[in-house]
């Protein structure tokens, strides 16, 4: 995809100060290496990387999140200046955010929309320096598709909070210095209105993290236990009750995370010297098979389509549109398109594919990609609700017949 | 999702394209065309050139109005939604674009003013009853100025009155100009299963024929128009895919069963809802590829197999579903899903289908 | 499909009947043709053909329907009789029924489970005899796939019941004598409570067919309108309000027609000069293309399974199963399989699959066949609706929520 | 639908598996065995030889129970419903059905009965790591009863207390019985996708060997031990899908979401229709090529190439449909899913995807 649109003369200016400042605040020689097309000098340029000490220079810098609000370390900026710096941090094969994915992408977001002055005090600028670190307690083992039937249970108690109940698919859990938590603050009205949304210390007594192990055999995610946990009432976001318009903020820009508007962390990773289709296009033998070039055409126009619709998506962005339901539309077609790309993989290498000597990375990762690719229908909104939403909500369909509706929640059944 | 890149001038131009063929390219109005020999409405095409759709991307020089693939693009898609009856394709797109990429400076303006005023409706005669796409498996003949030799599945072929030919000589292949009534020739409409779009089997005996542009230059020529049909059809497939989403997600909120609309059960609406993925990617794909069309030379081939691998899927898909969604009644005659069915099936397999397509998407990507 | 199940004694014992009788009663020439597979024989032998005549002697020998009691015109007979007498008469290239599909495979085991015994002296041999054709009034253009909703009114009036209403896609409505028909006899019951089931003189006044032209530009179906029809009370089939239920019987009967079971048709319209696979590759060009072989193979596994599939549950039948909702896994099959191969065929064909001379009828049959495969997966229940029914009875999944449940017909929502 | 075809005594084997299986190969049962490096319970082994299941199609006069390919049909099914962790298809399939086709009336007197105990488990050492499954692809040597070069992807391989080997002399592809601990013999475990069935790679340096049957008449026999074992791990596959089916129907029953079950909602609902539809299709073919296997030999090579090809793809889909339908808990590691998930990837590609069947199948048509 070569599509590009000029800079107005406003948006070359930003450009240039955004690459005026990256070259100054890269580390020694990175800049050199990007634009000299050298990947030996990055690769030396990587070694003596600060990771930690780059998430603060650019989580102090506004560029992390040029639209957040300047008194909270953005920069007040348009839709389109994200973009820009998004492309030139790609363009220098740095990530956007550091460790802090959900922070900046989601904690951030929800709290400039909901939050008080004093949490936004509080939390935002360390949100974008990666000091403080943040994971999402939203799923429950009894409550996937279904979130608003959350079940763990905030009691107040004198000023205090007090939170029992499990989370479940929580990234980075071990990591994180705070968690955005949605819990059930009122158990006899209908479900959607007995939720409300704490922010909630992870190192608090009683919260009791435990990897899950996935069928990639890797623990990307955990399970997190509340025993008796007390979160001071300050730590409401929005008012009782009212939790889920909150995480709905939440939901949306996860979706927009998920739906590869955001991929500047592959950039990171990918380096200089391959570019993934040409990754990719190695990775398949028998090239001058009929068959088998049908399967690397078809992943690349399905790779392409969904590019420049991504490409199209940032662009409307940019003219200060929302994240709204249409992020379902590339989330689900990302989903369908990385499980049926990775099988596809599988079958073109044959027995290598499912048996391979032990330490053989190549092969380990194949079967990895193969396996990691699954949840990609199922994280985030399974491909089954977010169908239902994009005909709802972008298509107007009507809803089915809700049987849950108006019945207070501890009379839903569950299974 | 927004139509991103476009000027406000072309939304304009699609604003007023809509409403043009809101009026006359009816349900009502495409199948009385349909059931004609000629397939189209004089006074209709008469209008279009006076709105200077006929001459838009043909330069201010030649006669045109000087705007070029992106207008296209957007035309395309509006008369894709409403299988608007004239043969814009034939003459506009794949006739126009031969002289463009064929033609002296000369001939370009002695060609060119008669189809942007909308006097001529030419034909580009290039496939033939073998049936294959490649531009060099011509085996029309050319010799001493005269070509003998069938050619078939000419849109608008037994309509026009202008052909360019493609034939090959002792040079190669090149492209000639041809008078339908000139001597040896011999037009026979086909029977064609989209019935909006006429098609005709043209055969040459002997006939004269003057050669556009130079002698063996018609491969390169050929294959780039070829190439810029891909997008313009690609932009009418997702017009024609965006109408069946529309009457689909429509009589899916107005067909009561079992005491609810069909649309509320989630058989019908993940079907909408895979439709609208479809035709957002689509939809990338055919303005990416009119964009290539007008900007990136360098980029035109591999977008245009792009878009027609993934539009030609993604129409038939739309317009299969279009019907099952409608049930017994999108299976009869009088509703318009089976004229959209016809029209995906033939655009599908019109320069290529995705099979083909993506073999070409493989060689050009040097896989 | 090679797959042969040895007779039972007793079972050969039949077969040699059967193959006697048709030695016996078949045209001159025809058994002899068959048996030496001698095709312009067999030409010739049905030039003489008498399709009528050989509807009356099958009719009357009971080997049209060895299930149905003899006193009506059967063999009071065992499953496996029927699939005998259908291999037979399918060795010998013959359909089973004549014109008189609808009335033999629906009309008739409707009437043997649910009729009175003057409607099945009167109504059943001739069936048999195809003397007397039938055909089904079900659908209508408001109650398509929820059947249970017609809104054919049936008023009863000094003995009488009067009809009015529309009735759609029915075949063979002008010849046919009879119709199956459903109509609402009570509005103010919830819908499967309202319905009762006719037999209705098709010479009736007031009863008046359009032929109605489907995308394919041929008529194979009508509209049926009723005004003021009259239906003497005793052409009640089962009593009032239990039409439903009469129905079903019906439906089910239908259902196993369609998923492929008794083709037998098929082999009597192919003749012995080639077999439809074979007729089937020879209309696939470039045979030596990977792609294009992938296609065919393909085609053939999925004839294959299906085949086999329809094979065991013949078999099952023999052991005297009744047709039950497992019919709906291979019309379901047989649907969708197809369209995805006669989509196929075109797009093997090129060009000349959408654009050819007039009167090419090769041509003009692939695209018929082509635009005729569309319904395949609408007529005789949605594939939609037949999923929800094989997960509904044969897995045993719940039920979705009923909004008309309960609810008299005339409050239910419609279009 | 029935399982038809088979008779009582068949389906009273069936019953007895079952319950078998039921009590020996349980969820914990697979993930103990699947850690340890050999794969298998020596107890539960030696239990199913004494049941006579690995002796099932073995000619009582080679000490066998002498039953065939229908009786391995439904072990095959009822082991692929629990995932059985065992060295039977190497060894009571591959390995015993190579001896049977190749070997002269000593040596299956010799090896047959030790196989029918339970006491040799025999490994079929047939594709090398160039991973073609064509037969006529070894490279591995054979001179003057010696072999060298590497095989690989030898199911069970690492474990089996006898080898054997296709290797290529003058005389073209043969079959030899090779001592694992003879010398020259490496054996390395392969790390496979599917944990409960091992694999390993096995390189021989001038390995004594000794040839089973004629020289030169390996390519036939070596050929018609895959195809039966092409439709006896068909069946493996139907086992594992109705396994799929089941737990995801069970699931959709107990699962509630916004208030109701999971399997109430169309998208679920429909995708176990979809699932029992293969399931029952794919039987269809499996049950088809065991009886093929047993009773018709001209009809083995497409039949097994059918049932190979419908079978991997079905069984493929359930697993994957498994998992969505489990949503978030089908994607644990505590879950089974992703146990018949790996499976089901392995069985697919283990002697060759459906592509590569379909092809078969187009030239067993003459296509």
């Amino acid at each position: 995809m070569r599509w590009t649109i000029e800079d107005t003369p406003e948006r070359a200016a930003f450009r240039e100060q955004v690459r005026g400042w990256l070259r100054e605040n890269l580390p020694a020689g990175w800049a050199d290496a990007i634009e000299s097309g050298d990947a030996d000098k990055l690769d030396q340029a990587r070694k003596s990387w600060d990771f930690f000490g780059w998430s603060r220079t650019i989580g102090m810098s506004g560029y992390g999140a040029p639209l957040w609000p300047k008194e909270y370390g953005g920069l007040s900026g348009e839709p389109w200046m994200q973009n820009i710096t998004r492309e030139e941090l790609a363009r220098y094969r740095l990530p956007t955010v550091g460790l802090n994915i959900l922070g900046v992408g989601l904690a951030g977001p929800t709290l400039i929309a909901h939050g008080n002055e004093e949490q936004k005090k509080r939390y935002l600028q360390k949100i974008l320096t990666s000091e403080e670190v943040w994971c999402q307690l939203f799923s429950e083992p009894g409550s996937g598709s279904d979130l608003a039937s959350a079940g763990a249970r905030a009691t107040r108690s004198n000023g205090e909070y007090i939170i029992n109940g499990q989370k479940v698919w929580t990234s980075i859990a071990q990591m994180s210095h705070f968690g955005m938590l949605l819990a059930r603050t009122d158990p006899d009205v209908p479900k959607h209105d007995g939720l409300s949304y704490f922010i909630v210390d992870m190192k608090s007594p009683g919260v009791d993290i435990r990897p899950l192990k996935q069928i990639t055999g890797s623990s990307e995610f955990n399970e997190v236990y509340f025993n008796d946990v007390r979160i001071p009432a300050e730590n409401l976001v929005g008012v009782e009750g009212d939790g889920w318009r909150v995480a709905r903020t939440t939901l949306m820009n996860e979706r927009v995370a998920l739906s590869g508007l955001s991929l500047d962390s592959a950039a990171f990773a990918g380096g200089t010297r391959k570019d993934p289709w040409a990754l990719f296009v190695d990775s398949i033998p028998n090239r001058e098979d009929g068959r088998v070039r049908q399967f690397i055409a078809k992943s690349y126009v399905e790779k392409e389509v969904k590019e420049i619709t991504q490409f199209r998506a940032n662009m409307a962005r940019m003219s200060g549109a929302q994240p709204g339901p249409e992020g379902g539309v590339t989330k689900v077609y990302n989903a369908e398109f990385n499980k049926w790309r990775s099988n596809g993989i599988m079958n073109a290498n044959g027995p290598a594919a499912v048996a391979w000597d032990h330490g053989d990375s190549d092969s380990e990762n194949r079967a990895h990609a193969f396996l990691r690719a699954r949840a990609n229908s199922i994280e985030g909104g399974t491909s089954e609700i977010l169908r239902t939403q994009m005909g709802e909500r972008i298509l107007g369909l009507p809803r089915e017949p809700e049987v849950d509706k108006g019945i207070p929640w501890k009379e839903i059944k569950r299974s | 999702m927004s139509t991103f890149g476009f000027t406000e001038e072309q939304n304009e131009l699609r604003s007023t394209a809509a409403r043009f063929l809101e009026e006359k390219s009816s349900s009502a109005d495409v199948r009385r065309l349909m059931e004609t020999s000629e397939g189209f409405d004089e006074a209709t095409w008469k209008q279009i050139a006076d709105l200077g759709w006929t001459g838009m991307a043909i330069p201010e020089e030649y006669g045109g109005v000087g705007f070029g693939f992106v207008e296209l693009t957007v035309l395309m898609e509006e008369m894709g939604k409403k299988l608007f009856c004239a043969p814009y394709f034939s003459s506009v797109i794949l006739a126009t674009n031969a002289i463009l990429n064929a033609g002296t400076e000369d001939q370009k303006k002695e060609l060119l003013p008669g189809i942007a005023d909308g006097t001529t409706r030419a034909a580009l005669a290039f496939v033939e009853p073998s049936g294959k796409w490649e531009v060099d498996s011509a085996e029309v003949t050319a010799n001493g100025g005269k070509i003998s030799g069938t050619k078939s599945y000419v849109v608008d072929g037994a309509t026009a009155n202008l052909l360019i030919v493609s034939a090959k000589s002792g040079n190669g292949i090149s492209l000639y100009v041809v008078d339908p009534d000139a001597e040896g020739v011999t037009r026979t409409a086909l029977q064609t299963l989209d019935m909006t779009r006429k098609q005709a089997k043209i055969e040459f005996n002997n006939t004269p024929a003057k050669l556009l542009g130079e002698e063996g230059a018609g491969t390169a020529a050929l294959q780039k128009t070829l190439e810029q049909a891909a997008c313009l059809l690609s932009a009418e497939m997702v017009g024609g895919a965006q109408a069946c989403l529309d009457a689909s997600t429509t009589y899916a909120k107005e067909r009561y069963q079992f005491g609810r609309p069909i649309g509320s059960f989630q058989a019908i609406k993940h079907k909408c809802a895979n439709m609208l993925m479809e035709v957002e990617m689509a939809r990338s794909a055919a303005y990416y590829a009119g964009w290539a069309a007008a900007e990136d030379p360098e980029e035109l081939s591999l977008a245009a197999s792009l878009a027609k691998a993934y539009c030609s899927d993604a129409f038939f898909h739309a317009a299969a579903e279009n019907i099952q969604i409608h049930g017994g009644i999108g299976f009869t005659w009088e509703h318009d899903a089976h004229l959209y069915f016809r029209r995906a099936k033939s655009d599908e397999i019109y320069l290529g289908d995705a099979t083909y397509h993506r073999e070409l998407v493989a060689q050009k990507l040097g896989v």
